[in-house]
């Protein structure tokens, strides 16, 4: 299907996720206008949005079967066959995490059906970041994006940590936005353009010059902060400890993965004549954060900051992905973030239930016995901690075994390295987790009575776990779907005469 | 012209933004600061926008509606912590660490 | 029946789930769990002879293939496959049939277990895993099955998980393990890239035409393999795991730790062995280091009181002397020693399973605390225990190397081989001394655990000795196929000398399987004649020499108890009575080899050195390194800025480089 | 050096001073005054830059109204005065090191002008006219003598950047429901 971004018709063509999306927040937001008293009312607006990403997955997923692409250029919104897929990945996210807070909101006292409207629009957001084709929309879609994050993060008003981790995350967040819009600046400065292929093109026919260099350097600034990638870090194990906990796993995993298309994207449209200078840069994140988050996760006691870390490690992971800028690491990013998020959603989700309605955080020592007491839960979360470890049998394994030999195809061999020591590491706090759950005694019979699965967060679980398993054995479908579509992210530039 | 005076200007007043967050301890200020850095980086997209065309000031536009956006989020925010510490002095707000 | 091997993976794991369903749900309907848990294995193993009947007449491999696996560019492309050949053949028979025989004692072992259907559970998943890495007809698949069965191993050992110090050896066991993939991966990467393949039938055929021989590839590649067979069979560096691994069900260690996981690495090697065949460097090492460890862990075992223990350190020399005959290039060698042991091993663990219930039991009648694996605590077991007594007899014959017994024939060929090629390159005749040496005191610790464990008097304590009984026939059978086993487990491989007809069945059986690595490598040619005769005799007489030294020595002075004065004092009072000779014997060469075993060697190298500076260092540097990361993490968002500073400016000055 | 020039240094001067010292002031309305005055400074250089329109928002939105929300909650909180005091650990001085390295990289950017940029676009390595290069600017400029200034930057405004315009109303959206979730009293 071919679709003319630059009528107004055409744009709503194939902006139509988004907007179906949108306008389905709209409309929850009229019902929210008059019910959002009870419990009930909460319960019903959070259902009510599961709608809203069924009915934008429908819409990614139909105008990804009719083959929909851009008449001439990607205009705002790119139409390609990665952008549906990321669509779906990132509503797929925003519809576990609501469906994991769905009675979590209640148990916590948090009677605010408008979380449910600002998850929506952050999805929105998020697709309009990992869609974006040019400039503009990249940074409005990150700002959509983190304002409602940054709502969501201090959420929990009842609770300092939860303000504090708001804070943290705003005040830093505008800080990387920064560097982020000053390399938009420079980048347009040094070509001229907003639209990502046509700077693609630019850049290609001369030399890289200064500013250029500056541009992207800043640019990948604001990255490494939004993937959290060392030195950049610092803030995500504090906002993630602080966050409310569905947040925290639609953080690590959602707005982590919007980031990364974003990244693939931009790397692979805009900079592909910079490959040479940009690869030590990411090649360098890579160490530092595979490195940096494994060995800070293993002194860690609370739970929800382990994953924290377990997550900073795994943006190392993908960077890897990134830096071999082929087809085969796009293939790599798409699966992994598919691996990575499944598990991440599911990891928090069960961890959600596991916490105790206040302050206190779940710690490894409450995790002792769960084996007995609540033996699928304790199953459930040790299938995610041997996916997150990347062990066969699991799609963790299928994913990481795709990073590296998209790193080693490349014929580098540091990366790599440092990578499958980092996993060896993550050994070390991965699996105490599987200990304290299979082999150590519950400290008293009680200990785990306050535990409680709702049984829609539960079906959400279960099937995440059991999507990890079959897919560690039989990922065929989806790894050559995801090959399909990272064949449509060109990394080569459309060299255009100078002018 | 003034362009390349102009981007000299932006970088310093962004390095100063910078400066600013690294230095002050009120929150509000250090939000002022972040301020600072978006206004000088809409002085780069001015100064460049005279050559590549109206585009750049439109940009300017957009980073100007986002800081009043996030004007608003963040002083909800800020209002927020305040509610639990009395004081928005962010040396004393470090609950989360470790 | 080839086409339906997967039967045989399948059942293992419907099993596995249906009794961890079980264990939550009736986990009191024991019946029912062994009933589940032995049938899946019964029809495992009828399955296994079935195919062993079609295979018998077939020279080739097949391939079943179950699905696509990763097929995700065009140079990479795995499948779910598993591969029926003579070698898989082989293990299968054995896993499924002395995984079979484990299961059946457990039942008798385990009864009283609160645990009883995890366990079964634990077990039946192990098989499943075992399988699949004999099965797998590529590394990735058999990897799987590797990662598989150390997971398992893992969870059996912290089995009884109230006790700290079992889960924390479950965590050394994972640990050590992991050490060894980690070379495994590198190998299957450096593998991929090169090859363009991890199927085992193509590694075989394009290796020779792209890995040059001796090249520093095929030696990277195939240390980095032998790095994951240190991990999981044990061999030095990585064998620390496996003496604490005995923290486990006594029939765990017999299934997993002595007869079938750890030797996996055997296997790999012999897998892969066109690869080992083009890097004789790498052989070299397998086998010096399968030599070494043979020597080092028996004299580790000449001075345990744990009967676990001896047995474990036994375990880890015998699996030295299956590298040993790996690294030689006779790969059927290592095969043939690995079935062998596979019986003999079984069944003294299973037999020491049987003393430790007995003694167990007796002490839980007087309710003593008293240590039931404590060797001193033992003693005169003969009289109440004599199927126990035989059948363990038969097996330490077995394992000491005395003819007719299966250990003899294998350990012989073991060295003969080693012999061999000492004629050509010294080190393996450096290889073959260590060997000979590790076989004497192999003769000798089994003959001191006999004389301790059954020979004198009981030393546990008046009152429990009434309540010492022998195991049930739940038990005692399997011990019984075992000891029939271990007698005529020669038979499959007898040497050339003893008739045309039936010598060398197995070399024979393995020959479709080894024939590409053997074309590869020089010639082994066999000592015959005059030298053939002149090593088995020698065998014989270091077997003999061996037994009689550890029953004499053994029984020469009282055996004091656990706490009391040391046997070093006791000696030296000793020393001018009717033992002479022993004494002093014992005083020039035991003693000092006592004092190398338990001092310098045990605590020193193994307890220090290799335990706490190599696995504990490492774990704490990478902690202290986390701790720091953390301190960092100071929750000041000026000083998270100051960071984000650093990175800008890093970022941006190597760009503008 | 003619008068705009004089014009320009000056303003750039106030802009710079007036960051000093709102990034060192100790009392929070006192940094947002000067951050006031840095704007108005900001806004007197977009119009040497010809951009009236920039200009006059710049005023009236920035300095008109988020500075006042900026002021109102200073106000509300009713902080008292913190004293000033320097950062003492080393980690700043180090940190005032970076950004001092971090400047000059981008203070590096000085060197660019018309001529040089349009060079480095073109990738030609003779002296060429920027005017010739850049036919957007020059267009802007005819366009804005044609339909006016705020004319110039409506029409793409609401024609290529159609879409963009429209996802700001979704990020206010946002913000509105974010702002007001956050202050309300009581859920």
């Amino acid at each position: 299907m071919l679709i003319d971004l630059s009528t107004p018709g055409g744009a709503v063509l194939g902006l139509l996720p988004e907007l179906a999306l949108t306008a389905w927040a709209l409309v929850i937001l009229l019902v929210i206008a008059w019910r959002h008293t009870t419990v009930a009312d909460t319960r019903l607006v959070g259902q009510l949005s599961i709608v809203g990403y069924v009915l934008a997955a429908g819409a990614a997923g139909w105008l990804g079967l009719q083959g929909a692409h851009a008449e001439g250029l990607n205009l705002m919104i790119a139409l390609d066959g990665f952008r549906f897929v990321s669509d779906i990945l990132l509503l797929w996210i925003g519809a576990a995490v609501t469906v994991i807070s769905l009675r979590w909101l209640e148990r916590q006292g948090m009677l605010a059906p408008e979380y449910y409207v600002l998850l929506m629009l952050a999805t929105v957001g998020m697709m309009l970041l990992a869609g974006a084709a040019d400039m503009i929309t990249l940074f409005l879609g990150l700002e959509v994006m983190s304002i409602s994050v940054y709502v969501l993060a201090g959420y929990d008003r009842s609770r300092r940590a939860s303000a504090e981790a708001a804070l943290k995350y705003f005040l830093i967040g505008a800080f990387a936005s920064g560097f982020l819009l000053y390399g938009i600046a420079l980048t347009y400065g040094a070509a001229g353009q907003f639209i990502f292929s046509l700077i693609g093109g630019q850049l290609a026919a001369t030399p890289p010059t200064l500013m250029a260099k500056l541009g992207m350097g800043l640019l990948l600034v604001g990255f490494a902060f939004k993937v959290a990638a060392v030195p950049f870090h610092a803030w995500a194990p504090d906002v993630y400890e602080g966050a409310p906990t569905p947040v925290t796993a639609f953080m690590a995993s959602g707005v982590k993965a919007a980031a990364f298309l974003a990244l693939a994207r931009i790397l692979a449209e805009v900079f592909p004549a910079f490959v040479e200078l940009w690869r030590p840069v990411v090649g360098g994140l890579a160490i530092a954060t595979i490195l940096v988050g494994n060995l800070t996760a293993l002194a860690q006691t609370s739970l929800k900051r382990m994953l924290a870390y377990s997550a900073i490690a795994h943006a190392g992971y993908l960077l890897l992905a990134i830096w071999a800028q082929s087809d085969s690491g796009t293939a790599a990013v798409l699966i992994y973030l598919l691996a990575y998020g499944l598990t991440t959603v599911a990891a928090f989700g069960i961890l959600a239930s596991i916490e105790r309605t206040g302050t206190e955080t779940v710690r490894l020592a409450d995790l002792e016995g769960l084996y007995s007491t609540r033996p699928l839960a304790a199953t459930g979360l040790s299938v995610c901690m041997l996916s997150l470890l990347g062990f066969p049998g699991t799609f963790g394994f299928i994913g990481k075994w795709l990073l590296l030999s998209s790193a080693l195809s490349q014929g580098e061999w540091l990366l790599p390295l440092v990578a499958m020591i980092g996993s060896g590491i993550s050994i070390g706090y991965y699996l105490p987790v599987v200990l304290a759950m299979v082999m150590k005694p519950a400290p008293n019979p009680t200990a785990h009575d306050t535990i409680r699965f709702p049984r829609p967060a539960t079906v959400a679980i279960a099937c995440c776990v059991f999507v990890i398993l079959v897919l560690g054995f039989w990922p065929n479908p989806v790894l050559n779907f995801a090959s399909r579509q990272a064949v449509q992210l060109r990394h080569t530039a459309v060299v255009i005469a100078p002018r | 012209m003034f362009l390349g005076p102009s981007l000299a200007l932006s970088a310093v007043l962004f390095a100063l933004g910078v400066v600013g967050v690294l230095i002050q301890r009120n929150a509000i200020v250090v939000f002022m600061c972040v301020e600072l850095m978006l206004n000088a980086v809409n002085l780069t997209f001015v100064a460049l926008s005279q050559l590549h065309g109206i585009s750049g000031q439109i940009m300017v536009f957009f980073v100007m509606t986002v800081a009043a956006a996030e004007a608003a989020v963040g002083l909800a925010i800020i209002l927020a912590i305040f509610r639990h510490t009395k004081s928005v002095d962010l040396t004393q707000i470090n609950l989360l660490k470790g | 029946m080839t086409q339906f091997v997967w039967v045989a993976v399948l059942l293992p794991l419907l099993g596995a789930i249906a009794n961890g369903w079980l264990a939550f749900r009736r986990p009191n309907a024991k019946g029912l769990v062994s009933a589940i848990g032995v049938g899946v294995l019964l029809v495992a193993f009828v399955v296994a002879v079935g195919v062993f009947l079609e295979v018998r007449h077939r020279a080739e491999a097949v391939t079943v293939l179950l699905w696509h696996w990763m097929p995700v560019t065009q140079r990479l492309s795995i499948d779910l496959a598993f591969r029926v050949d003579r070698l898989s053949t082989v293990l299968l028979l054995v896993i499924t049939g002395v995984g079979g025989l484990i299961h059946l004692f457990s039942v008798g072992y385990m009864k009283s277990d609160a645990g009883y259907a995890r366990y079964f559970a634990y077990l039946n998943l192990f098989i499943a895993c075992m399988l699949i890495l004999v099965l797998g007809a590529s590394l990735p698949v058999s990897f799987i099955g590797w990662e598989g069965v150390g997971l398992c191993s893992y969870l059996l050992i912290g089995f009884w998980f109230e006790i700290d110090a079992n889960s924390d050896a479950g965590k050394k066991a994972f640990i050590a393990n992991r050490i060894g993939d980690f070379g495994v991966l590198m190998a299957m990467f450096l593998l991929w890239t090169n090859l363009g393949t991890l199927d085992f039938a193509e590694i075989a055929q394009r290796a020779p035409a792209v890995i040059p021989a001796g090249s520093t590839l095929a030696v990277g590649i195939t240390l980095l393999i032998f790095l994951g067979c240190t991990g999981k069979s044990a061999q030095i560096p990585l064998f620390v795991w496996l003496p604490d691994a005995m923290a486990g069900p006594t029939p765990v260690s017999a299934l997993i730790h002595a007869a079938t996981m750890v030797t996996a690495g055997v296997f790999l090697v012999v897998r892969t062995g066109v690869l080992f065949a083009l890097a004789p460097v790498t052989l070299e090492v397998v086998a010096l280091i399968g030599a070494l460890t043979a020597f080092f862990a028996a004299t580790i075992g000449l001075r345990q009181y744990d009967i676990k223990k001896v047995l474990a350190y036994s375990t880890i020399s015998q699996l030295g002397y299956m590298f040993l005959g790996v690294g030689t290039g006779a790969f059927a060698t290592g095969i043939f020693h690995l079935v062998t042991h596979a019986f003999f091993k079984a069944l003294l663990f299973l037999g020491a399973g049987s003393v430790i219930h007995a003694m167990h039991h007796a002490y839980h009648h007087v309710h003593a605390h008293d240590d039931a694996q404590d060797m001193r605590n033992m003693g005169g077991l003969r009289a109440v225990m004599p199927w126990t007594f035989t059948l363990m007899l038969i097996a330490t014959l077995a394992i000491a190397g005395v003819p007719p017994f299966a250990g003899f024939f294998s350990k012989d060929e073991i060295l003969a081989a080693a012999f061999a090629r000492g004629a050509t390159n010294p080190v393996y005749l450096v290889a073959w001394g260590l060997g000979v040496a590790a076989a004497l005191m192999t003769a000798y610790y089994m003959a001191r655990l006999m004389a301790m464990t059954f020979l004198g008097k009981f030393r546990g304590g008046a009152g429990a000795e009434p309540h010492l009984h022998e195991a049930p026939w739940i038990m005692t059978g399997p011990l019984v196929v075992l000891g029939v086993l271990s007698v005529i487990g020669g038979a499959i491989n007898l040497p050339a000398f003893l008739g045309e007809g039936s010598a060398e069945g197995l070399d024979r059986w393995l020959e479709p399987v080894t024939a590409p690595a053997q074309a590869l490598m020089p010639a082994l040619v066999m000592p015959h004649g005059g030298t053939e005769v002149m090593l088995l005799g020698g065998a014989i007489v270091v077997a003999l020499l061996g037994l009689t030294l550890g029953l004499r020595v053994t029984m020469a002075s009282p055996i004091p108890l656990p706490g009391q004065a040391a046997p070093e004092h006791g000696l030296w009072l000793l020393l001018n009575r009717k033992y002479y000779i022993d004494e002093l014997y014992a005083a020039v060469i035991i003693r000092p080899v006592h004092w190398l075993s338990r001092r310098v060697l045990w605590q020193i190298i193994d307890a220090f050195l290799v335990d706490r500076m190599a696995v504990g260092g490492t774990a704490r540097i990478a902690t202290s390194l986390g701790w720091l990361g953390s301190r960092v993490q100071n929750g000041q968002i000026a000083f998270y800025v100051v960071m984000f500073a650093a990175g800008a400016v890093l970022i941006l000055r190597t760009l503008l480089r | 050096m003619n008068a705009v020039t004089v014009v320009f240094w000056c303003f750039a001067a106030w802009a710079v001073a007036s960051a000093v010292l709102m990034i060192t002031r100790s009392h929070a309305i006192t940094s947002a005054l000067w951050l006031v005055s840095t704007m108005f400074a900001l806004s007197g250089i977009f119009l040497l830059l010809h951009a009236e329109f920039i200009a006059i928002v710049q005023v009236l939105v920035y300095a008109g109204a988020v500075m006042v929300l900026f002021l109102f909650v200073i106000m509300l909180l009713n902080l008292e005065m913190e004293p000033w005091q320097w950062r003492r650990w080393p980690i700043w001085v180090f940190g005032a090191g970076l950004v001092a390295v971090l400047c000059a990289s981008l203070v590096s950017l000085r060197s660019y002008t018309p001529e040089r940029l349009a060079q480095e676009v073109s990738g030609l390595s003779s002296a060429v006219d920027p005017a010739m290069i850049f036919p957007d600017g020059r267009a802007a400029e005819a366009a804005a003598r044609s339909q006016g200034v705020v004319g110039a930057m409506a029409e793409p405004l609401f024609r290529s950047y159609l879409v963009p315009f429209e996802v700001t109303s979704i990020l206010l959206l946002a913000a509105i429901i974010g702002a007001v979730v956050l202050a309300k009293r009581k859920l």
